[in-house]
């Protein structure tokens, strides 16, 4: 039997056992899912996003199941860079999976803060999260062409790790963003993030959810996320980690045909905290019935007539 | 914390059919649980995901928190309440079927010392956790692999405890039976006083003579609790109270859980509780 | 027993029995749903798009079931106007309930002659299918203001009929394309149109759709449209028609606390042709338990702290 | 053309497992309904919405058609096979529960005129719509309320007609007891060989002395249509097959399960179709 290959490497420094990747928020500092998620056997982990200071997060309620959807407002509580080098990351470094670190700030400024603290650890990469406003302009990063150019721009001068940007599926075209961030000097994408959304409890006439709108992820989105990801494969030659909605094998698959080189698991680690280990299995049996063995030949392979 | 696919010995509809109590076949969880902890059951069928791109996963999509209520030997039962969706697919799951659960989660209650004037309240469902927690309190007579509280004399009684059961109706007012089995004395007030005392259980918990060396275990709607940590409050008992919020991972890694606390702002129900010192809770 | 008023008027001419208004290409031109559906019960009806020349569509497949949604590649199938005014307009003309003609076309030129063929007609209003590109510029009018302020004005001129826009939701900031549109001379805004999206069939490698990329419907986006109704809402005054995964009257409540005037049936006339009559029945239930009496009362009522 | 809440009468599950044949009492569509037509069915169960703002309806979203099997007095048969999650969850429905139904829909098989040697040929669940074909054509012999073909004489083989039926196994060959019992000459070919002629029932069909006299009713796999049609083209015998798309509305309104055809392009299956003359489709 012919070996499959699962590894995939993203851009000049991050390799992946395998094309799985846990998204951020969802996996949160890693040690949570201790006893049910072998982090070892994962392609890689994206940190909950991490800000300068400790943040307590949105009032509740921060939670409403949406058809086939999860609607979240946790606003982005964590317990800030200084506790999560001192407690949290020494945790993720002990596994022989990459652990990319995600993290925001209220404008440049604190995002290269955290990057200069970063650069000082031994990660695989950063992520931004750039569905933070820039509270100059007041106005979201990922919505903005140039506010997402400038950023990159800044940060990329300012570390030598590999750099990832998580792009917002808010926009009118990602593949704009997408091509700024890559122009910038971005070496890998990470789409997309929650879509902006909200619900309303007719009973009482209030929101469901604390903070008003929240983000809107799990199957619902889909088919939505997996056409951005397809035409930001065809707008830009950066390796691609797509999520939005996986939560089997088949999914994944789509992703990755549609031009993913990894794929990303939020809302399943909530549904099948195990769905990482399905989708591995699928893959190779997959890959081994179509005698593909290699799965990056998979990776954008869609027919289009 | 486990993730298991659990065979269904039984699930049973009580009485007034919109009770189930659920037994799983779930030895190494059973093994572990606490009084207080939680499983966090899918109820959708469990079986291959279907061609077509669409999985059957998805409605309802979240798992769903449930109180342990009994453990006995490999055994871990729930007892719910038909609330919605997910409450009523699960109420159609069949004996030999499997369920994917993942438990026990949370911190369960802090058991209480020697002499203790022990009150439990529950308001409605809120009976499935306080069961556990009266097992080990007072452990059945029968010895019958349930673990009694360290130290503590097997003869049903030794440790007593008084259980308030409150309830819209005659029919809300579930496990009477059982805690009269573990020797409990039990009270019981309807909104309708179809049964019991007419009116609300706080009420009920108000006739009380409270001392300081009581503690109250509550578990029941919000507007009970917040009574009953007010009752607590005023008469300086140790009062531990289980509550609800909408879960995602329930092993609090997504933060979407929380409560308001006085101190670090905000806790999560399903890693730092479900129950907490009702002194903490900005209510 | 207080008589609950469901009437709503949407703009100075467009007065419906009720809020509920049967959405643009999913209730054909009508006829189709000639024994199912009592057009004389339903608030006001939108015919499918309209162009000037008859069009075939797209290449078939053009559905797919998603998570909670609809994917569709239609491609504005359509009979051509001459024939719809020929055949299938005089049929809707003999009930009781307003016909609003949904128009689209390529450049600004055919949306212009739609119009002034429209201005001979006995119709309640003219909507704007804003979601076609602009074939000098390449661009989806629904995408951009300028292109959306410049479109609307010009129909504005030649026109005295009332006249709706159907907004995209494929944007970045909706308020601002829905505010181009009011500055326009728009009278009433229809939103949201689907989200474009697509699917792969893992198996043969191939997208499902055969126009690749299509539209997402139903109650999976319902959280993202209902966000975008309230946005809309709080930036302008026009009226509102809200849709976007509307099935039961619980979902049509949401929309019309969240600021939509009047609810559009699209993917739920599929599911459940009744669906109208439960939700009309189902509004009065409410309004009369909550003693409000007038539906109007509701709109845009959402209690934010 | 109605929406009805109609009650399950039957739903049982056939020798082979996979496929099920539901009975639906529904007097109005039984009245009206013609051979080829069909109903287009939500399969999830009928109940009021529940809270929380997701709705039981969701999964599958879809209604799903499947042709009219028999139609006997106040009930309508479909026969259909398990292919994934809406057929799956149609299978779990039971006697007594209600679907919401759509029916009849489309234009049905014209009926042959006298005289004509009328083959159908049917792949694996094709045999549903042209049971009730064969029953038209010709009657079984116990009037009980089957309405005959008009004109037709109502004893047994009176318009006589051959079926083939081909499937993978001997399992997939549904109906031969129903189909004899109409007097129709039975021809069986499985791919495996496990019955009748080994090969595809496209074979069996060429094997056949084909006059212009016949008329060819098909129904299944696309594949197997497209070659019968090519088969009918060269013996330039009238031919018609029933197509399946996909479909959302069903009744003709969102143009969504269209396939190509000659002349106008795009003709749709649900209102068009299904039936359609061979000769039509762009293959
Ligand atoms: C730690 C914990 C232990 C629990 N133990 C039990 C138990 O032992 N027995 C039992 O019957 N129920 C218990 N519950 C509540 C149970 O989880 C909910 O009733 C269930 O999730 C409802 O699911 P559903 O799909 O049927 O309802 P949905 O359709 O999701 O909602 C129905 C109604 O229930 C409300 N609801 C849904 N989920 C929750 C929730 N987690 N907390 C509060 N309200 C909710 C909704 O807002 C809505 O009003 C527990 C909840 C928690 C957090
Ligand atoms: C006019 C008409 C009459 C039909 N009559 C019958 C019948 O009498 N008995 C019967 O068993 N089936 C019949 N079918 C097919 C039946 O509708 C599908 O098998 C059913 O919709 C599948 O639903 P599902 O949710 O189980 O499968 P899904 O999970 O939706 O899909 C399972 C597989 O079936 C395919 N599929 C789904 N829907 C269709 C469709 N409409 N056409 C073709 N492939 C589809 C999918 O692509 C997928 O490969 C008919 C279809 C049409 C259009
Ligand atoms: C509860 C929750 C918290 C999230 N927190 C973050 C976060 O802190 N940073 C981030 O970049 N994305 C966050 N996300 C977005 C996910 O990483 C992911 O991009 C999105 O959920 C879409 O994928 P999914 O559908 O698989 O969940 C969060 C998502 C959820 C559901
Ligand atoms: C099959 C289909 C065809 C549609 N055709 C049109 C159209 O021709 N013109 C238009 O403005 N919107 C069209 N729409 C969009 C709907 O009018 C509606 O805006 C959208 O589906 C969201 O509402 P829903 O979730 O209730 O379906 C179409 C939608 C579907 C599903
Ligand atoms: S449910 Fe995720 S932190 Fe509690
Ligand atoms: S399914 Fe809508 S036209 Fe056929």
């Amino acid at each position: 039997m012919k070996k499959i290959n699962l590894k995939v490497k993203l851009g000049q420094r991050i390799i992946l056992k395998n094309p799985v990747v846990l998204e951020s928020g969802c996996f949160g500092y890693g040690e949570e899912y201790r006893d049910l998620i072998d982090i070892n056997r994962v392609g890689a982990i994206v940190t909950k996003t991490i800000t300068l200071k400790p943040r307590a997060g949105n009032l509740p309620p921060r939670l409403v199941e949406t058809a086939a959807g999860l609607l979240n407002s946790i606003g982005l509580a964590n317990v800030g860079i200084e506790l999560f080098l001192k407690e949290k990351l020494p945790y993720l470094k002990k596994f022989s999976t990459p652990v990319i670190v995600s993290i925001a700030g209220e404008g440049s400024e604190e995002y290269l803060k955290l990057v200069q603290i970063l650069n000082k650890e031994k990660i695989a990469g950063i992520e931004l999260n750039i569905s933070c406003p820039n509270i100059k302009k007041n106005l979201v990063i990922a919505q903005d062409e140039v506010e997402t150019f400038n950023l990159v721009k800044a940060v990329r001068k300012k570390t030598e790790l590999p750099l990832l940007v998580k792009l917002s599926p808010n926009v009118t075209d990602i593949t704009r963003i997408a091509k700024s961030a890559e122009k910038a000097g971005a070496d890998i994408l990470s789409l997309v993030n929650t879509f902006s959304a909200m619900g309303i409890d007719s009973e009482t006439g209030s929101p469901r959810l604390g903070g008003v709108v929240g983000g809107l992820s799990g199957p619902a989105i889909k088919p939505i996320a997996l056409r951005m990801v397809w035409q930001v494969r065809k707008a830009t030659s950066l390796p691609i980690i797509g999520a939005g909605g996986i939560l089997s094998c088949n999914d994944a698959l789509e992703f990755i045909i549609a031009g993913a080189n990894a794929v990303g698991l939020g809302t399943a680690i909530f549904v099948n905290p195990h769905a990482y280990q399905e989708i591995i299995t699928g893959l190779k049996k997959y890959l081994f019935r179509k005698a593909i063995y290699d799965v990056n030949e998979l990776v954008g392979s869609l027919h289009e007539n | 914390m486990l993730q298991i696919k659990a065979e269904i010995i039984e699930n049973r509809e009580l009485l007034s059919a919109i009770y189930y109590r659920l037994s799983l076949k779930a030895e190494k969880i059973a093994r572990v649980s606490k009084p207080g902890q939680f499983l966090h059951i899918k109820v959708n069928p469990v079986g291959p995901p279907v061609s077509h791109g669409v999985n059957q996963e998805i409605f309802p999509l979240l798992r769903r928190p449930f109180s342990i209520h009994r453990v006995k030997r490999q055994n871990v039962d729930i007892l719910y309440r038909v609330r919605g969706k997910g409450t009523e697919i699960l109420s159609q799951r069949k004996k030999g079927q499997y369920l994917d659960v993942i438990g026990p989660l949370g911190k369960g209650y802090k058991l209480p010392d020697k002499g203790a004037k022990i009150i439990l309240v529950a308001g409605g469902i809120g009976v499935a956790s306080l069961y556990f927690l009266a097992e080990k309190i007072a452990p059945p007579p029968i010895s019958g692999g349930f673990t009694p509280l360290e130290g503590e004399d097997r003869r049903r009684g030794v440790t007593h405890f008084t259980i308030l059961i409150g309830g819209k109706k005659a029919e809300n007012i579930l496990c009477r039976d059982e805690f009269e089995r573990l020797g409990g004395e039990i009270k019981v007030s309807t909104e309708d006083g179809s049964l019991g005392r007419k009116g609300l259980v706080t009420d009920l918990l108000s006739t009380f003579n409270l001392k300081p060396s009581s503690v109250i275990y509550a578990c029941g709607p919000m507007e009970m609790l917040k009574k009953i940590a007010e009752i607590a409050r005023s008469h300086r008992i140790f009062c531990q109270v289980s509550l609800e919020e909408h879960m995602a991972c329930g092993v609090g890694a997504c933060r979407g859980c929380v409560i308001r606390v006085k101190r670090e702002r905000y806790k999560r129900v399903c890693k730092d509780g479900p129950v907490f010192n009702s002194e903490e809770i900005i209510w």
